[in-house]
């Protein structure tokens, strides 16, 4: 584990999250979206490593569990909240739910 | 010992391309839950085993599972895929990609600007992830108590369902 | 922890267990009164122990937390906010059928989070205490499940809040990752040796500004505001507007003067444009908005980018007069969004301009003290908005901040149009329509009734008397 | 004391009546009624005792009240009353009370609310003319807004909601630059000398750059030559004039103009006597503008009142000229023209009120042949058409005189200028008669069946407003002596800042050897 | 006496008052009896001091009354000063007053607004006797507009007739112009002299204004400008003719005998200050004798009675004008009293022949009255006569003679004066006679109602009789020689500076007046009595100068044209106001602003985190561009 700059393990956290960014940016489904803050909460989560690496301090694990931790939270209240507006607009579709606006 | 990262990352930022281009929901779960188990082994490499298998155990198990759970819950069938094929078009991608791509560049661009450190510190194992967690950060953890709560409480209370019948068939026939 | 760290975290811990008391007497019986009482009684008691606190001492809690004058100060500030949306949430959760008790539970739990927030010293405590306040905020405002609004502002509010809690996260990250701390001061101890800052650095606070800018609703991270208090219950977007907001701004001022922000021009800049941008904006969009939720909702998006001037104007006396507007303004969206909830009917809230034609004939109190805070927003004087504009603008004179202040002063005129524009709509005459009928136990009404004149009492006494919360403040906030 | 008294009772008189005539309405306008007769009655009883002040040569202020408000900042409830805001005064509660009078039968709905309104008015109007704290001063200059807001949004006429917000959002706008001028002037003053205060009289002393001080003057004057109305600041007037109820009218031409007119007497000049030297051609120059502008509006109304409203611009452009003339005649002339305009002015709009309460239009063109009619109000009419262009022996003539003689020895061609404004009073007074008093009847006898001769009220209105116009026009120099302190100490004042700043310079010109030569 | 005096304006204005006071509830007759009496006493109280001040020319007579405003170095008192030229103006003023004064109690017997007529007339009386007794000029000022005032009311007293209305308000405002100059002339003075009083202003004035000093010309020139304004002449001269929309004693006490001439007055008062600038002087009397002539003209070819005597009224004060631009003061006042008796008469004359025939105005539908009315027929035939100045036997003639006389052989004076003065004559006599031919000889074309009574026919006599006799009181030197009335008058004013060696052609002068008047005469009776056919073809042959004449030399044209036009356009292009609209332009860009921002409040929420992402791209990019 000698050669592996800090640099590469940011740019990979830093992909990761530019992707689920693409990917919230694009998809329709409000799961997929749900999915693709996911995957951003996870980069941010691995960027915490590779920090914690650097310095080797045990912070940036204990902060990832926090993440850990809230991203699960996030999914259960999201998940509830999408069956609920499954039921009223019968559809997945984000942009659907756009009554209000102005 | 760095190729496993490369190749880890590799396979890490191909899958979730992957995860963002499925019309299949369920297709691209898999998808997330390979990237995950690659993430995982770059958190190993990174010093950081205990993580490695939470993210394993929780982001790969508890999340995908329980997102998994929601799409059988609502019995997405074929059209969905249509739909999403039909929402999925080239031309989405384009003001979204650069817009994403900009900001990459600009990050990669601050993260390589300094000097190179290499991550040459032991790993941490879980041991010492324990004695921070239960040490200075126990209050964190009580907190994290309370973060869930509040959001078992949400869930509770949104999810609930009141004599509404879920499936459609069902719901259908009701109408 | 010692006996003394417990002692200074039992405001926290009164929370907590109140939640977990509400929990346990759900399961025993569903009991809204009884449930509210608690809810209430315990942030009573809670301010009542964090009165007590000696302003003067600085206690710190090792890592995360920090209490100072200024923490308890916002604390106070934030409990009792929370205990007057308490008040109007009751009238308002009355009238509708769904389940009312878990609302406290969540109520009780955000405005934790909230307190967490201002107390700490941490990136860990600021992201728990973030994420408590955002967690419990999806559902409280999803909570009306059968309105599809609500629904749709509570996904709307979650996505986007994720989403930026993923940017503060990789800020965090970033910084962690230049500064080898998660605390504040070794951060600023970083700094100390820097006259500019390192630029990942940088773009670690850039993207936590992303995060802080979206949970302030400031240009451009402002789009969800209107269309979540639009959608959130009546009560919940007065706590939406209020306390977390406080929470934010307490948070970014602790952690901006602890760095130093101020001699970084870049930051500077940045905070300059997004607060100039958010003046104009939310004005802009608020003017000729017909609903008047949303046109709290942008005029909160322009009073945040009034109380950046303040903040960005900076020294002792920034600090005082932000605190000073949060107050101003905590008194004054929570009695205008008590009215909106009283005035609210079963099925939907009073947000369209019509609801409120002809008010002052039909309802000449409410109508009254509607206009008192609407004034008070406008920044007339005899109200608390008033001085609080002044402090503002003192402030910003005080340190030459000139394009600030004359571009707060330009909106304050924007700004005039609209609220007088509900003003006018209450004064219009209305002919017939009979008056509502009142559906609820009169002592409901005099809750809220009581709520409001008590709002509407602190509005005019700081308005006109300001020395005495002056005086609070600076004992509380120069340490 | 009693300066805090006033306040207080026109405020509290303010709430009593809108809680009396939740009972009974004619109770509240009673109660109305004596409150502002109360304040009348006192002021002039303060008015009776004047002789020692005007004897006495030490002290320019008659009265003083102080009391700590908000420490923390330097604020004081400050007041102080000298001979000129003894005039503003006197003629406030002259005007409120016929404001009262004027509503009684006009305000049918809401009474209770109208009187309140009235008369909180009135007491922002009495803050700002007693005030010597910058900051109450602000604040009553904002709390005069609010009511007067409500008085035309709620009981105006047919365009009222975009007449208030008219006149709502040009006066805070401007109020807030001088709200920012003030800060500033807090804070350069505290910086210097240590201690942080509004007082009028620390402030006084404040010392600062030639720029600095034409930037803080610019801001004073946005306030207030947007209340009085410089053109192109005038915009507002006419439809808030025209829309308002009569009191309404009557209050802002009477009174809230003067507001920034006192302002420019007592805080522009005094404050920045440099910044205002160099600026004064372009003020004349505006003020010029105004009048002719005016004029030429005022001439193609056919709405009464806004005909009127022009007429207050016209005349509001000698204030701004003589106040720029820095000499004791056109100040003089200026504070004249300040109560002349307010009752004459007034005067035409009560004249208006009560022709649109017996025929139900403004419309001029729609009018005609009056004067068999009504020959009463016809004479008012003329009366007060004649004083609005200035006829000698009544009041106005007297303050454009010494406006305008003072002007022009402060610049020549724009006193010429006017002048010419003259005419075009004429024109348009005239206009006044001949379109509403003069010609055929030309309204139908149907409608016009109700169109009676003034009643008693109206008379017990006018008949004071003519005597005390024609007392200003024979007889003013009891004003004049009145006002003298203040304005000559006000020049005065200005005159030695100007030496002082002008020696410094010199001073320092000297140090670098003349660096000029 | 002395301390009475301040009752010669009080009684007037007292009446005045009474009467705007109880208008409504006064009889008729009491009206009448107030307005008339008030006069009358002061007519008495004035007539007693004009004993005095015959006896004691050089008497003046100080009287302050009360001190009006005193700021900075300006004291302003309501103060009178009497002397010989003031004592001429309030005997004119409150005799002649007092005469029409009786004369309108039959006149406007019939009508509605009687006590109101006698109110504005007594207010009248008593401005115009303010500006005659003013110690100073801001005094003078106050009675210079009030009588404006009166004159507007008066013109106007019919108001239901709008045309009226807008008669008056011409008047009011082409006189305000004029009053204007002379405010801004007011404004030098003080300048120049820190003082506003007449007497200390003539004192100082040698001291301060040198002789020909720019100053002093633009002051005089600016005195003028009020005095033109007032006094209807070239070029304010409009207004006068259709100020004849008032009743007929307003006619001849305002526009004829007493207001016009307060130009006259002025100007001889302020005379050192013309005296020191020539050039002004000069053309106050190139002004007077280009006014004359135009006018006079302009009277040939009018056939509204009173507008021939409006025109002839501005041709006669032409006259004075003349006079005192050739530095003949004394000249110019005994023309002005000469001609307020004589005018007064005929306006007098005018409307009682108006009024027998039931409000006809058109001469050319009278004639024949000679026999039907014989008093007013011989009343105004020596008014006539004075004012087409028949030698030797009217008043007219002794006074405009004199005039003729100096404005060749004084010092100022020349031979272009002198001609103008001459043709002036000329023509002054054929429009009087066509006038007094017209409506008196010829067949009788409208039906005469009531004949008049005698308070209209006591007025008409005794004017008769001064207009006849009041001329000897001044005699040429070729004539007898009796200097009375200028010797009374070097009191106040010099004795004209005669051109070295012209005395002996002083009789020739004479003679072709008398000889051209006569002629005029003539023709006039040539014309409309003798061969009237050819009339038609003159007028014919002269249409274009007819109807130029006829409209007083396109004056109104022009001004209509040049400033009344204009000024009303620029006013109604203007009535929404222009500055308004770049008000209503911030709103709508506000506007625009808001729907462009709403817009981006779509309620899609990808949108919106858009919004967020490039809100995070220009934070990031600030942070690297200003790092």
């Amino acid at each position: 584990m000698k050669a592996i700059p800090v640099e590469a393990g940011l740019i990979l956290a830093g992909t990761l999250f530019m992707l689920g960014l693409i990917s919230v940016l694009i998809r329709r489904n409000i799961i997929f979206m749900l999915i693709s803050v996911e995957i951003m909460l996870n980069a941010a989560g691995l960027a915490f490593i590779v920090a914690g690496a650097r310095w080797g301090q045990p912070d940036g694990q204990v902060m990832f569990i926090f993440i850990l931790t809230m991203a699960a939270a996030e999914v259960s209240v999201g998940l509830a909240l999408i069956l609920q507006l499954y039921h009223q607009l019968q559809t997945l579709d984000g942009d659907a739910a756009n009554k209000m606006k102005g | 010992m760095e190729l496993t990262f490369y190749v880890a990352s590799a396979i890490a930022i191909l899958s979730t391309i992957m995860v963002i281009t499925r019309y299949n929901m369920v297709h691209a779960l898999i998808y997330l839950i390979i990237s995950f188990l690659a993430i995982a082994i770059v958190l190993f490499v990174l010093g950081a085993p205990f993580i490695a298998a939470l993210e394993v155990i929780i982001y790969a198990g508890a999340i995908v599972v329980l997102i998994i759970f929601v799409i059988m819950m609502l019995n997405l069938r074929e059209e969905t895929v249509q739909q999403e094929r039909s929402w999925l078009t080239k031309d989405i991608f384009i003001f979204p990609a650069i817009l994403s791509a900009i900001l990459l560049a600009e990050v990669i661009y601050i993260i390589t600007s300094g000097e190179q450190i290499m991550l040459d510190q032991p790993s941490i194992d879980s041991s010492a992830v324990g004695m921070s967690l239960y040490g200075p950060y126990v209050i964190g953890v009580e907190l994290c108590g309370i973060l869930l709560m509040s959001g078992i409480v949400g869930a509770y209370h949104l999810g609930r369902q009141k004599k509404k019948i879920v499936h459609r068939f069902l719901e259908h026939a009701e109408q | 922890m010692s006996k003394t760290d417990f002692l200074n975290i039992v405001p926290l811990f009164i929370l907590t267990s109140s939640a977990i008391l509400i929990m346990f007497s759900i399961s025993v019986k569903r009991n809204h009164k009884m449930i509210y009482v608690i809810t209430a009684l315990s942030l009573v008691a809670d301010f009542i122990y964090i009165v007590q606190y000696n302003a003067k001492i600085k206690w710190v809690i090792e890592p995360l937390f920090v209490f100072d004058g200024f923490a308890v100060f916002n604390m106070g500030l934030i409990l009792m906010t929370a205990l007057a949306v308490t008040m109007i949430s009751f009238a308002y959760f009355e009238q509708r059928e769904e389940r009312k008790e878990e609302y406290y539970i969540l109520l009780i739990l955000a405005t934790l989070g909230a307190c967490v927030l201002v107390i700490s010293k941490h990136f860990i405590s600021l992201f728990l205490g973030l994420e408590i306040l955002s967690v419990s905020l999806y559902s409280m405002i999803a909570y009306l499940r059968r309105r599809e609004k609500s629904d749709e502002a509570g996904l709307k509010y979650l996505i986007m809040a994720a989403f930026s809690s993923a940017f503060i996260l990789f800020g965090m990250a970033l910084v962690y990752a230049q500064c080898g701390s998660l605390e504040f001061n070794g951060i600023a101890k970083y700094l100390t040796g820097y006259t500019q800052i390192p630029i990942l650095l940088l773009t670690g606070f850039g993207l936590m500004i992303v995060g802080i800018g979206f949970k302030l609703s400031l240009v451009p991270f402002h789009m969800w505001a209107a269309d979540v208090y639009e959608g959130a219950p009546a009560p919940v977007t007065a706590f939406i507007a209020t306390v977390s907001k406080g929470g934010v701004i307490v948070l970014l001022v602790r952690f901006f003067t602890l760095i130093n922000g101020y001699q970084y021009q870049s930051l500077m800049l940045i905070f300059t444009a997004i607060a100039i941008a958010s003046m104009f904006i939310g004005n802009f969009l608020a003017l000729r908005q017909r609903n008047v939720k949303r046109i709290l909702a942008y005029s909160s998006i322009s009073h945040i980018g009034y109380v950046l001037v303040a903040f960005l104007a900076g020294g002792s006396m920034g600090v005082e007069a932000v605190s000073f507007y949060l107050v101003a303004y905590f008194i004054t969206t929570v009695g205008a969004f008590g009215i909106l909830s009283t005035l609210s009917d079963h099925d939907r809230d009073a947000d369209h301009m019509e609801d409120y034609q002809g008010l002052l004939w039909k309802r000449p109190w409410t109508a009254a003290i509607l206009s008192a805070m609407l004034l008070s927003l406008a920044g007339i004087p005899l109200t608390a908005g008033f001085i609080g504009k002044f402090y503002l603008i003192a402030a910003g004179v005080n340190t030459d901040r000139w394009l600030l202040v004359s571009m707060l002063a330009l909106n304050s005129a924007i700004g005039l149009f609209y609220y007088i524009r509900i003003i006018a709509v209450m004064f219009e005459r209305h002919e017939g329509e009979e008056e509502r009928q009142d559906v609820l136990h009169p002592s409901v009404y005099i809750i809220s009734g009581v709520t409001m004149g008590m709002l509407v009492a602190l509005l005019l006494w700081v308005g006109v008397y300001p020395e005495w919360m002056m005086s609070v403040i600076r004992t509380y906030v120069h340490n | 004391m009693v300066l805090l008294l006033f306040i207080i009772i026109l405020m509290a008189g303010g709430v009593v009546a809108w809680i009396a005539s939740r009972f009974n309405e004619t109770v509240g306008k009673i109660i109305a009624l004596l409150t502002v007769s109360a304040d009348l009655a006192l002021s002039i009883m303060v008015w009776l005792n004047r002789q020692a002040y005007l004897d006495s040569s030490q002290d320019q202020w008659m009265m003083r009240f102080n009391a700590e408000w908000i420490p923390t900042f330097g604020i004081s409830v400050s007041f102080a009353l000298d001979g000129l805001s003894l005039l503003m005064i006197m003629l406030t509660f002259f005007l409120g009370v016929l404001a009262v009078l004027t509503s009684w039968k006009e305000i049918e709905y809401r009474t209770g609310f109208y009187y309140f309104n009235l008369l909180w008015v009135l007491a922002g109007i009495t803050g700002v003319f007693l005030t010597m704290d910058l900051f109450l001063f602000y604040f009553f200059w904002e709390v005069m807004l609010i009511p007067m807001y409500f008085l035309i949004g709620v009981w105006g006429h047919e365009n009222k909601t975009y007449a208030a917000y008219k006149f709502f959002i040009f006066t805070q706008a401007s109020g807030l630059l001088m709200l920012l001028a003030i800060l500033s002037l807090y804070f350069i003053h505290g910086s210097a000398n240590g201690t942080y205060t509004f007082n009028y009289f620390e402030l006084l002393n404040t010392t600062y750059s030639p720029e600095v001080g034409r930037l803080l003057m610019l801001g004073f004057l946005a306030a207030f030559v947007v209340k009085l109305p410089v053109v192109p600041f005038h915009t507002w007037l006419p439809d808030a004039h025209s829309q308002a109820p009569t009191a309404g009218s009557l209050i802002l031409a009477g009174l809230l103009l003067k507001t920034g007119a006192y302002g420019l007497l007592r805080f522009v000049v005094p404050f920045f006597p440099e910044a205002s030297l160099e600026l004064a051609p372009v003020a004349m120059l505006f003020g010029v503008i105004g009048i002719l502008y005016g004029a030429i509006l005022a001439f193609s109304q056919t709405d009464f009142k806004r005909l009127v409203a022009y007429t207050s611009v016209s005349h509001m452009g000698f204030v701004i000229l003589g106040v720029f003339a820095f000499n004791e005649l056109a100040w003089q002339g200026v504070v004249m023209q300040m109560i002349t305009h307010g009752i004459s002015t007034g005067a035409l709009f009560i004249l208006a009120g009560s022709l649109y309460e017996r025929i139900h239009t403004r419309d001029i063109t729609s009018m005609g042949g009056f004067w068999a009619r009504m020959p009463f109000m016809a004479v008012i009419a003329l009366i007060f058409s004649m004083a609005s262009l200035g006829l000698p022996g009544l009041g106005n003539f007297v303050a454009e005189f010494l406006t305008l003689l003072g002007s022009w020895s402060a610049n020549r061609t724009l006193t010429i200028f006017a002048a010419i404004g003259l005419v075009g009073a004429t024109a348009y007074s005239l206009r006044i008669m001949q379109k509403i008093y003069y010609g055929e009847a030309r309204m139908d006898p149907h409608r016009s069946s109700h169109s009676q001769d003034l009643g008693t009220r109206e008379k017990l209105i006018f008949i004071p407003m003519v005597l005390l116009i024609v007392w200003l026009g024979v007889y003013p120099q009891v004003f004049i002596d009145t006002a003298k302190r203040p304005v000559n100490d006000g020049l005065k004042l200005s005159e030695q800042k100007i030496r002082k700043s002008f020696e410094a310079r010199e001073a320092v010109l000297n140090q670098k050897g003349g660096a000029h030569e | 006496m002395e301390k009475y005096l301040w009752l010669v304006p009080a009684l007037p204005f007292a009446g005045a008052l009474i009467l705007i006071l109880g208008s409504g509830k006064l009889t008729k007759g009491i009206s009448g009896f107030i307005g008339a009496g008030s006069v009358g006493l002061s007519a008495a109280i004035s007539l007693v001091l004009g004993l005095q001040f015959l006896r004691e020319p050089a008497t003046v007579i100080q009287q302050q009354l009360w001190s009006w405003f005193s700021v900075g170095g300006l004291s302003t008192n309501f103060a009178l000063h009497l002397d010989a030229l003031s004592m001429v103006f309030i005997f004119v003023i409150t005799f002649v007053g007092f005469l029409i004064h009786l004369y309108s109690i039959e006149f406007m017997h019939d009508d509605d607004g009687f006590t109101r007529f006698f109110a504005y007339l007594n207010l009248f009386v008593c401005s115009m006797l303010i500006l005659v007794l003013a110690d100073n000029l801001v005094l003078m000022y106050l009675g210079w507009e009030g009588v404006g005032l009166c004159s507007y009311l008066l013109i106007g007293f019919w108001y239901k007739e709008e045309k009226n209305g807008y008669a008056a308000r011409k008047a009011f405002i082409i006189t305000r112009v004029g009053d204007t100059a002379m405010a801004i002339g007011l404004f030098m003075l003080f300048q120049t002299f820190g003082t506003l009083t007449i007497q200390e202003i003539l004192n100082l004035a040698p001291q301060r204004l040198p002789m020909g000093s720019e100053t002093g010309t633009i002051i005089a020139f600016l005195l003028l400008g009020g005095a033109v304004g007032k006094s209807a002449q070239l070029p304010l001269q409009t207004w006068l003719p259709d100020a004849m929309a008032g009743p007929s004693p307003v006619s001849a006490l305002i526009h004829a005998a007493t207001m016009v001439t307060a130009g006259v007055y002025l100007i001889t008062r302020t005379f050192p200050l013309f005296e020191l600038a020539p050039l002004a002087q000069n053309w106050v009397g190139i002004i007077g004798a280009v006014t004359l002539l135009i006018a006079g003209f302009s009277a040939l070819t009018q056939f509204d009675l009173k507008r021939v005597l409006a025109y002839s009224t501005i041709s006669q004060i032409g006259y004075m004008f003349l006079a005192l631009g050739v530095g003949a003061y004394s000249s110019a006042i005994f023309h002005f009293m000469i001609h307020a008796f004589f005018k007064a008469l005929l306006f007098l004359g005018a409307g009682a022949v108006i009024m027998v025939l039931h409000h006809e105005h058109d001469m050319f539908k009278m004639g024949g009255l000679k026999d039907k009315l014989p008093v007013i027929f011989w009343t105004f035939l020596i008014g006539a006569g004075s004012l087409a100045a028949l030698p030797f036997i009217t008043a007219g003639f002794y006074s405009k003679d004199q005039i003729l006389w100096m404005a060749l052989a004084s010092e100022k004076g020349n031979i272009w004066f002198f001609l103008a003065a001459l043709i002036g004559a000329f023509v002054t006599a054929i429009y009087t006679f066509r006038m007094v031919f017209l409506t008196f000889y010829g067949e009788e074309k409208t039906h005469v109602g009531h004949p008049v009574g005698a308070l209209i026919t006591i007025p008409l006599v005794i004017l008769g009789i001064l207009s006849f006799a009041a001329g000897f009181i001044e005699l040429p030197h070729t004539l007898g020689h009796f200097t009375l009335f200028s010797d009374y008058m070097t009191a106040v004013v010099p004795a004209t500076e005669l051109s070295p060696g012209i005395e002996s052609t002083e009789w020739l002068i004479q003679l072709s007046a008398a000889v051209l008047c006569l002629a005029g005469v003539g023709i006039a009776y040539f014309f409309y009595m003798k061969r009237t056919d050819l009339r038609a073809e003159l007028k014919s042959s002269m249409i274009v100068t007819n109807r130029f004449w006829y409209s007083g030399w396109g004056f109104d044209q022009v001004y209509d044209f040049v400033f009344v036009k204009p000024y009303v356009y620029l006013s109604s292009i203007n009535k929404n106001d222009i500055i308004d609209a770049f008000y209503k332009g911030i709103v709508s860009v506000s506007n625009f602003f808001h729907d462009a921002f709403a817009r981006t409040q779509n309620g899609v929420m990808r949108w919106y985190i858009m919004g967020i992402v490039v809100g995070a791209i220009f934070v990031l990019s600030i942070g690297l561009l200003f790092q």
